[in-house]
């Protein structure tokens, strides 16, 4: 009967996931808790110090930054089940994985399912020990939500390729070591004349530019590229067939933001608690304002219902394949979800809630961190493709409904 | 784990197959046309039992297969698809669940095996007034020797008219509104001084008015511990919303797929409707929602077989989620398809009707919001 | 100075309101007063009796029925703002006018605007007189939304058309003398080839078959037309010209709808008062039901702004011309507030609010007549043109927007 | 009659063209990036006052025009288009009406021409917390001899670095939360014992936080009845609510004008965003949203002027329609951008930041909705 092998399963990942936490509270070091909130908030910038150092090299040494990936590209070379409860550990023993970023989120993947031998040898290593920082070329200020619609090309020299363009929306740009990047090598025709290129920031012609954005903060910047030349190995696929490789990426990216941390909320206090201390109590215990009270319960239901629906799918991937075209789904869901959550969360706290620069004896950290994420978090619905191309594709792909005729 | 067992998925299948050959939305619509006073299809009802869906939650000593409370769901959800008409709510679902929580011996000898092989159709009297109030019980039941007099009234029992029996939740002492004093009883229908009156809702279903008036029972009619009731009236009631919530689901569900197949067919200005991308929009919004709502649903169920503390909670917010879901799903429903679906000829009207009687019995969304809050302490 | 005209205008209209409302209140059988709801329920079928009868001949000798008509036409001959307070006072004295229906509101205004000299003479004058009934011939099975794709045929045979074809939603046709209708009379273009034609619903070939709505009313018929003979002055405008008129008269149509006593819900109960009757309040005098109880506050202060929005509307007429796409936002607001609140009373009433079949001991007139309501108005984002091409309107006529070039 | 009068259409006109003239958007962008610390450019300012916008609600015998309420609201919404930053609400609306409806002469000679000329700038204090909560008033103002020490503090008085005067709402008797005890105060900045802290909101403009220690005032310090302000405090609060509204209106006009516009010039997929149907229809709803939110401020402010008993109302209605739509509006704006609109670079971050300040002045739209609530007796 399946029901006693599910049972057996159950019992020997159990014992596997005693055994990972208790390798993590023995070797995350002590100083690295409170670095916490400063990880997250500089994602992908990586703190400094030796306990950090320390703390890179021991998860190195396992495998356990990529615990999915073989063994020979630097991984931890576990079945799906076993990684997974890796990655969860970190979460749950308030540690967190050091080599996070897009190398292990996004490029790692798709090198996986696309990339030579050599590629990933030479790239996915460097990703599992940590040693290089990628970013991601994709948006460009004439394609956004039209992706395919993008202009920066790469002719071939022979030997190489010369790259020219501008790109916007790289996250993480200014701290990145490598780029993995969408070009044109066909100017006649969209989709069929793109290719997935990996580059080297380092090379000369490439050029960063911070992007201030509302919140005041500055996680993006412009990358410009002039002359830049690109050895021809650094193409992955096929040439002009990079679009089924953009796409497979995309998939993994809504997946990553789908399960990302702090994106997730779940490490701010609940609103209800935040709601009575700004705002009272009535005699029967309530939240004094019963207008906000009543959209504040509206939404820590629709929040848990998020929660079961994310958990939903996660057990339905273990069952099937990859992500899918259902992220489209739970993107669209958590994004609105969470900029909602912000809306209130602001509203909550009035115009202690509004309050600009850094924290003080005017306004709490908690506050300013609010006001900040409500900014920032309006380009939730907007990046790793707009709500509205979401919906897109859930009518098309999901549900089957066809383009005009 | 929040997906359906190997055992779940075959029950499914067979319920979606009978579902498919035996009841048609057709087969709702001659019933009703039929005006018939139970409003549902005795025919039906018996290939229903036989198919064992009448027994789901009840223990196999007792003639069930106890498969449990998501298997139910699964059933309901099936039957929901095509609004088929049948007494299992109330009977399979809510008077099971009080006699197998809180039934003596004698009581669940006399009435699960009829209930679950569907020679007895049992009902639960809750309501009084025009919304479901489960704190503010007022039926009185007076001690009278060592059994009880009742008097008052139930309304809108649902599947009251061909009930065999109820379960009957009153008020032994305290006032409406204190938690003291709720004891439930087994009262066949046929009991003195009993009496009731069918109700025509929307739906075409058989709801009841019932008047009690100085209706006598012994001691062996309480169910559960006299007085102290109110404990064993919330598990079930909960299972009974959470079964309500199940069908909702089943209902929006083909609600949301005929209104798709609808898109994909119906022409205006040259082009198929589900080509006009305000309307794919949508379409992926009422996707977005559905894919919210269901796992609630799924959950409430699932915790109610694992018997956890948080099915209260879990119960109203899947309750809320569906009310929510199936309101927004059958408006949308009707808008798309346009005028013929304002006719009485199309079937969107049933299930907009069905939907709207679902919405108010076991609480409105709003009643568990309020009732989540409380939970959760808000 | 215009505001010495102004208080002029104002002086004069006042005594001409109070002069109307003398002879509303002294000619109105007091008999008639218990049957309004009756008439607004029954419309567009006039009730019976001779009380009904001596109603009617007195509005029509005044010519107050269509008060601002010419006099030849046996209208009230009067200026807009003095016919426009005729009308207001029927209602204002609870009262009613006797001529109200498709022929007052929809077909005179497009024939003053359109008809020619004799069929301006002839059908205007009977409607202004009460004689004949009008319906509207519209909308087909395969002609929703997109009206302009209808097939019902008239074909040239010299001295009359020929029409074959099917209409639906003709609300009124059972009772209706006359059809007003739109007809192919050129397969081969689309809006170019359609014609607006007068059919006596007496000539053989027409068949009115009710449809029964989700409310188990049947206030619309289908009609059929086969082999139906129309005489050629029945064209209203030029051949293959109909279009333009049609669209005039869906103007007037959305107009009369935004303005039209029933769906304006004005007569009956705030929903505050239902509420509290079914729901009872709290120790504040609250509504007890605190989340329906937030849901009726909103609603009720988006009714309030809608009547202002009418109120506005209405101004900025009075200061312009006849209706305009501006309808269009109306109709959309209004069909939609209309809507919640009648979801909002189901849900006040509880299962109250879900009878079937005539009111009684178990459901009182109030319950059963919002419960049909409910239904019956689900068809106001529906008809006189869906919320959606509304919504095509308002972009591309009102905000200038372009469809794909 | 809900329309403009002539004189109004003409006062918006030349609003209109001094703002297009005047100030840009750009010019906000160069004084919040000056980080000028009263956070309004004087010149600008001056300008303003020469137009004659300080004394819109000031009698003529105080130097004003006396054109009223709707008045000023048309020129608020003008300047609120373009973001424009200039003391005018606290000022020029609700101290002065705080003068115009309670003052004594000498008050009002002393302060009123200085308004309407621009040459004082005079602010509201009325919070003392973080949010809008005029009924729980707790600043203490003792009596002493024939005057009042005050002791206590207000927060995020709005225009409040740059105040010469301040209208402070304090308390002489009675607990927080009882009406009677109100009195109203005209306090100069420079009064001893009186200070005052910059606040820095999201829209870059002045707020302060004074602190009362022991500042004594005489008895001619009090506006209107002492120990009986509350109707005087309403009154002039509904002025200022309904003044924000209108502000509200035309920087939610301009928000909403904005992305249309941008809507008819991003291309992307080969065809303006603008085409594309679902975005069509999004626009179509924001576009009927704000044609009913409209009409309520303009009513709310007409009411004002003719002094009719339904203005608490009819503030709270307006204040709540404009709080949401203005929401409504500046999320559309910066979704229908996209990523450009998340840039600082781009104005729509201003349009989204002065919104939500905004909709906490002076009351969120739940603190409207339940006074609407109250006031009609729900």
């Amino acid at each position: 009967m399946n029901v006693m092998v599910d049972v057996e399963d159950t019992r020997r990942l159990e014992a596997f996931r005693a055994e990972a936490e208790a390798w993590i509270k023995a070797n995350f070091p002590e100083s690295l808790k409170s670095k916490l909130e400063e990880y997250y908030q500089n994602m992908p910038r990586y703190p400094d110090g030796p306990d950090w150092a320390l703390w890179k090299e021991r998860v190195r040494d396992k495998g356990w930054g990529t615990p999915g990936w073989p063994r020979d590209y630097g991984g931890g070379g576990l079945p799906t089940p076993e990684a997974r409860i890796v990655l969860q550990a970190f979460t749950d023993c308030s540690a967190f994985n050091p080599m996070i970023g897009m190398g292990t989120s996004l490029l790692g993947p798709t090198l996986l399912e696309y990339g030579n031998e050599e590629q990933k040898k030479l790239h996915l290593t460097r990703v599992s020990r940590g040693e290089v920082r990628w970013c991601q070329g994709y948006s460009e200020p004439g394609a956004g939500s039209d992706l395919a619609g993008l202009q920066t090309k790469a002719e071939d020299k022979g030997d190489h390729y010369l790259v020219n363009g501008q790109k916007i929306w790289t996250s993480g740009s200014r701290f990145a070591d490598w780029c993995f990047c969408l070009v044109r090598t066909d100017p006649k025709v969209k989709q069929d004349g793109i290719s997935f290129l990996l580059i080297d920031m380092k090379t000369p012609g490439v050029e960063v530019r911070p992007i201030r954005t509302i919140s005041g903060e500055s996680p993006f910047s412009e990358v410009f590229f002039t002359d830049v030349v690109v050895p021809k190995e650094n193409l992955v696929g096929k040439l002009n067939k990079g679009w089924t490789i953009a796409k497979r990426l995309l998939q993994f990216e809504r997946n990553a933001t789908n399960t990302a941390r702090r994106q997730l909320a779940g490490d701010t206090r609940p609103l209800d608690v935040v709601a009575k201390e700004y705002i009272g109590t009535d005699e029967k215990g309530r939240i004094a304002d019963p207008d906000l009270r009543q959209r504040i319960i509206k939404h820590m239901m629709e929040f848990r219902s998020l929660k079961l629906m994310q958990q939903r799918m996660l057990d339905e991937t273990k069952a099937g394949q990859g992500p899918s075209e259902f992220t489209s789904v739970a993107k669209n869901a958590r994004a609105r979800i969470q900029q909602e959550r912000e809306e209130l969360l602001v509203e909550i706290f009035g115009q202690q809630g509004l309050g600009w620069g850094a924290a003080g004896d005017q306004f709490k950290q908690e506050e300013i961190d609010t006001t900040r994420a409500f900014f920032s978090n309006k380009a939730m619905t907007i990046f790793s493709g707009t709500t509205e191309v979401q919906n897109n594709i859930i009518a098309k792909r999901m549900l089957g409904l066809l383009d005009h005729q | 784990m929040s997906l359906l067992t190997e055992e779940q998925v075959m029950l499914r299948d067979s319920a979606r197959g009978w579902v498919k050959a035996n009841a048609p939305v057709s087969a709702f619509r001659r019933m009703r046309d039929s005006e018939n006073p139970k409003s549902f299809d005795e025919a039906t009802f018996k290939s229903i039992a036989e198919m064992g869906w009448t027994g789901v939650v009840i223990p196999e000593a007792y003639g069930g297969s106890e498969f449990g409370y998501r298997s139910i769901g699964v059933v309901l959800e099936e039957l929901g698809r095509n609004v088929v008409a049948a007494p299992l709510i109330g009977s399979a679902v809510g008077a099971a669940s009080a006699l197998v929580l809180g039934g003596t011996e004698a009581q669940k000898k006399a009435w699960l095996p009829k209930i679950a092989e569907g020679t007895a159709i049992a009902a639960l009297a809750i309501d009084e007034g025009p919304r479901y109030a489960p704190d503010k019980i007022a039926l009185a039941a007076k001690k009278k020797g060592k059994g009880y007099t009742l008097s008052g009234s139930k309304t809108f029992v649902m599947e009251g008219m061909a009930a065999d029996v109820f379960v009957v939740a009153a008020r032994t002492s305290g006032k409406p509104g204190t938690e003291k004093g709720i004891t439930l009883f087994l009262i066949p229908a046929d009991a003195t001084g009993l009496s009731r009156k069918g109700r025509s809702l929307i739906d075409s279903r058989g709801y009841a008015d019932l008047t009690f008036e100085g209706v006598e029972v012994g001691a062996d009619a309480v169910i559960g511990q006299a007085d102290a009731g109110k404990a064993l009236l919330d598990k079930v009631l909960d299972r009974a919303t959470a079964a309500v919530a199940a069908e909702q689901m089943g209902l929006a569900q083909q609600a949301f797929d005929t209104t798709i197949e609808y898109m994909k067919t119906r022409v205006q200005f040259g082009q198929l409707i589900g080509s006009f991308q305000a309307l794919q929009h949508r379409a992926a919004y009422l996707f977005t929602a559905m894919q919210l709502a269901r796992p609630t649903v799924d959950e409430a169920l699932q915790a109610i077989d694992e018997d956890r503390d948080e099915v209260p909670e879990l119960v109203s917010l899947a309750k809320a989620a569906a009310n929510d879901f199936i309101n927004y799903a059958t408006r949308e429903m009707i808008q798309l398809h346009g005028g013929i679906g304002m006719t009485d000829a199309h079937d969107a009207g049933f299930y907009l009707k069905r939907a709207r009687v679902l919405e108010a019995a076991f609480g409105s969304s709003a009643y568990h919001r309020e009732r989540y809050a409380k939970i959760i302490g808000m």
